[in-house]
């Protein structure tokens, strides 16, 4: 017996999931929860004909939650490092994406190259690959590593404690929606193109076969353009949620 | 030099060779000293001498290392020596009084017969209030212990010895805590208990108290009994310069 | 079946594949950590010290003047989380114009945090005080400064030191919250270690590890102080 | 941006009430469970058996230093592999109940021992068993001692109780950061989610002074 | 009835009409009682009747609340005197000695000096040496106070006092924590200092010591000063019934 044979028995697909904010998960104004890898993770389980069940941590909960089996599957904004790689099987990539970098609109730190300079003070997300980037992109600078979720990041650049902030470009454009418009200007460049992707065990093959299956699925028959297009490339879900 | 043991060892309470250590301190050497039923006893001396340890062994406060000590025919440190049975025979009357602040003068009285001797609440209560009366509280039977002065406190704490109708009452300096005035109150309730016959051991300096109902004065110094007699023996003609020297300091004021 | 069962009989579980290499890779980053937590908690404890024998004082006096606000701060700080305390020095400051680095926010709210909890033990320390030694001191001569310095506090100190002793590890504890404001301290080694390589149970597990040397060190330095001031060798019971 | 801000948190009210509720039962349940345990290894630490005592030492060390995230991790993550499934708000409950207990049981080590010998003595004098002793007599007086740092004790688990977080349940402090991405305020969003703390914990930092005045009256407060 | 107040107002201490509440409670009732420079005042009376109070008045840890009190010619509550130096001036004895435990005796005996009196460290240590052998302790100077008996503390605590030079010392009953044993050390170096000319006033209930130095015996009951007079008068022919009520108790035993 597979897992999915276990899910199907279980009636129920347990999907691990971080919420730190739009356009990949969060709580929206009715106390819902959404956004687009949900919404993905809901299209599976209706494929899968098993109801959904929703597991809410915070990033240091979120690995061990699947280590122990206490989800099927792990549904956030992750990048497949081939080191994370070695303890997770991850899907193959859903959409690619990239840090880019973003400071306050009314600030001195007008473009990337502003940012270089030596003990800029440059938010970023503790443990993201943001954070790598950063370091390589910004040798000369003050690298801060917040933990609690890219709108800290925002928060930090907009109250002036940090210059600018690199973070995931999906992650900033959703999350900035929530200032008025034009508060950060946002660089137009990334500092690198990296995938996302879902993850789940190596003792799981069967349902990382069908995963890859089901991204297949939506790709061709649009589904998946159309998820992406709704939350993230435009904030079309705005006045929805 | 010790107290004779009765020959045939029907004492009350009977040391035989006790000895105790507290760590490197022979705090008790080689007492040997017997009680008869109805016997009372003062016991006195330097500070330090070892008078708490002895009676405080009596009722199993202190352990012993060697030597016997039997008490109301059981030996104790005998496996088959039940100590809180035995305990519930003997009273005890410390210096500082130790009554339970959170109980009145008539809970700390019944306390122990309702809970060990299991005598219905009713009963004890009667009994326990036949008992304050008799210490002269009748009329303090629901105050806490902090709102008695340290004599009447000291006489809760004899009825409540008293409550569990001991064998054997023991008494370590029970006024010596107390202010002046107050120290005949309660040393006329333990000649009344005296005088109706109660084994007794006193550790006192009360010299008036010892000439008054004891049977027998003990002299003890550096953990040893060094003299022993009736008061008048003792007082007219202490035989040891220790014990001469003694009698000066505390009968000079 | 349940996933337990099936993971447990296979290479996937944490345990199994405990990687003490990895923590050895990281040890570098471990003890940079450390040392971080280490100065960081001793100079917020040195702080909290500070305030908490400012706000005893105060709120030893009869006048309403300085005990009704030492009060109100120390019931304020004990009511709320830590967290909305940090957020608030952090986000609230730039607000009334200062900009402060973030180890300074961080040692700051520990500092004001743990001062209002020292200043509890204080108080009860000084009360415990038998008043004879007050009156002691009052009867020969001794000003108030005089009396507190030579008399009291000595003696209090020693009361004190087993609850400083726990509020010293609170504090230590309380330092990983400071990983929030990018401070990169010992429990953030640990989040790289779960975050980089997906190795959760070594990251947390070395953690505590780390924790529970600090713990058992200051438990140590106590004792050490306790028999320093004269006092008797510490009950095992702290 | 303020106002839009105020309605949006008003319409988070629901979620907020529901943190409120989670962290309120989850201390509720804790806090019962670890008094009641944590008195019980109080008894046996001061009982007289070396071993049971440095046993329940050891534990107290352990779990005093270190992280509270760890052992909750532990029991809810690293326990399935020794075949324990227990679900996240089960997990959050025995956490919390060992760290109340293991707090608890030093304070109610520290109020029997503050219990003068002469009381023991008393109630050895007349007879009480060992169990008799520790009702009857220590243990109503201990709690003199108790009673103050007890109740304080409770506002600080309370506030710990917000790591309960890590394996999902969504408390008061998670609602908080779960708000603070539609409300990009942190400082407002914050200061509602301490003012909730505050409201639980407010009367019972004021019983515990309450307390501590009725038993310092007792005994006599000294004045500087 | 009062103590007749000396009529210039020349005494070392002068209470005039004084009166004191704790509360609804009238503890210290229209005192007037003036003490002469080197005269020796004991004060008896029955628990609770206001003795404490009387003499801790009198270096201000107590305050009053109407009436005058005048001590070494400063009147207290009068905000021209210096409470903290006039302090300075009076030794104050008490019952539970209060020696600063994380002292040792030379210690105690030099704080104050040192740090009020403002005297080098080498010359009060000196001073304090020569104190502690005065008092017997020559070889206790190192001691802290947990490791010397009940009587070598309050000797101490007499050292201390007397290290500060004070003009006056007040005695809060010095000897009644004491061992039977230990009493007469104590009221041995008591009677030493008030053979050199001290002004003292002395709460006790040892009528040896009142016999011995007292110019004066006061006998206080519920607050107020009810008879007053020499040893000799008072003893033998007690005015009041109060008075010899209380002195057959505190003599019989
Ligand atoms: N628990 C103990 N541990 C170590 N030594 C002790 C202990 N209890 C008493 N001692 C020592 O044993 C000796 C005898 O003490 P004990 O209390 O029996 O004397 P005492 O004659 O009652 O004196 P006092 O008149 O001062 O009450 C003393 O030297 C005392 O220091
Ligand atoms: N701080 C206080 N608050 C209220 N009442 C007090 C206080 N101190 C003393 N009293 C009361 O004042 C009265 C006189 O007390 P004081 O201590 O002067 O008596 P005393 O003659 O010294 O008695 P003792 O011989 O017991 O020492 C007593 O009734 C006492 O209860
Ligand atoms: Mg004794
Ligand atoms: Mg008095």
């Amino acid at each position: 017996a597979g897992t999915l044979d276990d899910i199907t028995k279980r009636g129920e697909l347990r999907v691990a999931v971080q919420t730190q904010g739009p356009p990949f998960s969060l709580v929206g104004a009715a106390g819902e929860r959404t956004g687009s890898s949900v919404e993905l993770a809901e299209l599976m389980a209706k494929e899968m004909g098993v109801k959904i069940t929703f597991l809410d941590f915070d990033w240091d909960g979120l690995i061990p939650a699947l280590l122990s089996g206490k989800a099927d599957l792990l549904v956030a904004d992750m990048t497949p490092t081939l080191a994370r790689g070695m303890k997770v099987a991850f899907t193959k990539p859903y959409m690619y994406t990239g840090s880019t970098v973003f400071t306050k609109a009314d600030g001195k730190f007008k473009t990337t190259e502003d940012c270089k300079a030596k003990g800029t003070k440059i938010a970023v997300l503790l443990g993201a690959t943001g954070e790598k980037e950063a370091k390589t992109a910004f040798p000369d600078a003050d690298i801060k590593s917040y933990k609690g979720g890219g709108p800290l990041l925002l928060d930090a650049v907009n109250n002036g404690q940090a210059d600018c902030g690199v973070n995931d470009v999906s992650a900033v454009k959703g999350q900035s929606t929530a200032y008025p418009a034009g508060s950060f200007t946002i660089m137009p460049d990334l500092l690198s193109k990296e995938p996302l992707a879902f993850a789940t065990r190596y003792d799981e093959p069967d349902l990382l076969v069908w995963m890859n299956l089901f991204l297949d699925q939506v790709s061709v028959d649009g589904r998946l353009q159309k998820n992406l297009d709704y939350w993230v490339n435009s904030d079309a879900w705005k006045k929805d949620h | 030099m010790t107290a004779s043991p009765s020959k045939n060892g029907t004492g009350m309470i009977e040391f035989r060779g006790v000895n105790k250590w507290f760590g490197a301190l022979n705090v008790l050497r080689d007492i040997t000293l017997s009680v008869e039923p109805r016997e009372v006893v003062v016991v006195c001396g330097p500070s330090g001498s070892g008078k708490s340890t002895l009676i405080r062994c009596i009722n199993g406060l202190e352990t012993i290392r060697d030597g016997d000590l039997v008490v109301d025919g059981q030996r104790l440190g005998d496996p088959a020596t039940n100590m809180t049975r035995l305990r519930t025979e003997i009273g005890f009357v410390f210096q500082s009084f130790n009554l339970y602040p959170h109980r009145t003068a008539l809970e700390n009285v019944t306390l122990a017969p309702i809970h060990v001797r299991k005598i219905p609440r009713n009963e004890a209560e009667q009994a326990g209030r036949e008992l304050l009366a008799k210490v002269g509280l009748a009329d303090k039977v629901h105050a806490y212990p902090a709102q008695l002065s340290g004599g009447q406190q000291q006489r809760v704490a004899i009825a409540r010895c008293l409550g569990m109708r001991p064998k054997i009452m023991l008494f370590d300096e029970p006024t010596s805590a107390l202010d002046p005035e107050m120290i005949s109150e309660v040393l006329d309730v333990m000649v009344a208990v005296a005088e109706e016959g109660m084994t007794m051991m006193v550790v006192t300096h009360e010299m008036g108290f010892a000439r008054k109902v004891a049977q027998r004065v003990v002299f003890m110094d550096a953990g040893a009994i060094v003299e022993s007699g009736t008061p008048e023996e003792f007082f007219s003609q202490p035989k040891t310069d220790r014990s001469r020297a003694f009698l000066s300091k505390i009968l000079r004021h | 079946m349940s996933t337990a069962s099936l993971v447990s009989g296979t290479s996937f579980s944490m345990l199994e594949n405990f990687s003490f290499r990895t923590i050895v890779e990281y040890l570098p980053l471990f003890g940079q950590g450390l040392v971080t937590t280490v100065w960081l908690s001793a100079l917020s404890f040195a702080g909290a010290l500070a305030v908490g024998i400012v706000l005893a004082a105060m709120s030893l006096q009869r006048g309403w003047l300085f005990r009704v606000p030492a009060k109100a701060y120390i019931d304020a700080v004990r009511a709320t989380p830590l967290l909305a305390q940090l957020y608030f020095l952090y986000f609230g400051l730039p607000h009334l114009g200062f900009v402060l680095p973030e180890l300074v926010v961080g040692i700051l709210a520990l500092s004001l945090n743990s001062g209002a909890y020292v200043a509890e033990i204080i108080r009860a320390g000084i009360l415990s005080i038998p008043r004879g030694q007050v009156e002691a001191g009052v009867a020969s001569g001794m000003t108030y400064v005089q009396r507190m310095r030579l008399v009291i506090l000595p003696q209090a100190f020693k009361v004190t030191i087993p609850p400083l002793l726990g509020q010293a590890i609170v504090l230590v504890k309380d330092s990983a919250l400071l990983s929030l404001i990018s401070v990169s301290e010992l429990t953030r080694a640990g989040q790289l270690l779960a975050s980089d390589r997906f190795m959760p149970a070594e990251g947390f597990i070395t953690i505590a590890a780390f924790y529970l040397l600090l713990y058992y060190g200051l438990k140590g330095l106590a004792a050490l102080s306790g028999r320093w001031l004269g006092l008797q060798p510490a009950r095992s019971s702290t | 941006m303020i106002w839009q801000q105020l309605q949006s948190l008003v319409g988070s009210y629901p979620l907020a009430l529901r943190g409120l509720g989670v962290t309120v039962v989850l201390s509720l349940i804790s806090l019962v469970l670890g008094t009641l345990l944590g008195f019980g290894l109080g008894i046996l630490r001061t009982g007289g058996n070396r071993l049971i005592s440095a046993a329940i030492g050891a534990w107290v060390d352990l779990i005093r230093g270190t992280p509270f995230l760890v052992q909750i991790f532990l029991i809810f993550f690293i326990l399935p592999e020794f075949g324990i499934e227990l679900d996240a708000f089960t997990a959050g409950i025995i956490a919390l109940t060992n760290l109340a207990a293991c707090f608890i049981c030093e304070i109610v080590v520290a109020g029997i021992r503050s219990v003068p010998t002469g009381q023991v003595e008393a109630a050895l004098a007349s007879g009480l068993s060992r169990w008799q002793r520790m009702r009857q007599v220590v243990l109503p007086q201990a709690m003199r001692i108790v009673l103050p740092p007890l109740v304080g004790q409770y506002v600080l688990l309370i506030k710990d109780s917000s790591v309960v977080s890590a394996i999902g349940l969504t408390d008061l402090t998670r609602v908080g950061w779960l708000v603070v991405q539609r409300v990009p305020n942190g400082l407002l969003v914050f200061f509602l989610v301490g003012l909730g703390y505050f409201i639980v914990c407010y009367p019972l930092i004021m019983l515990a002074r309450r307390l501590e005045r009725r038993m310092g009256a007792a005994h006599g407060e000294v004045q500087l």
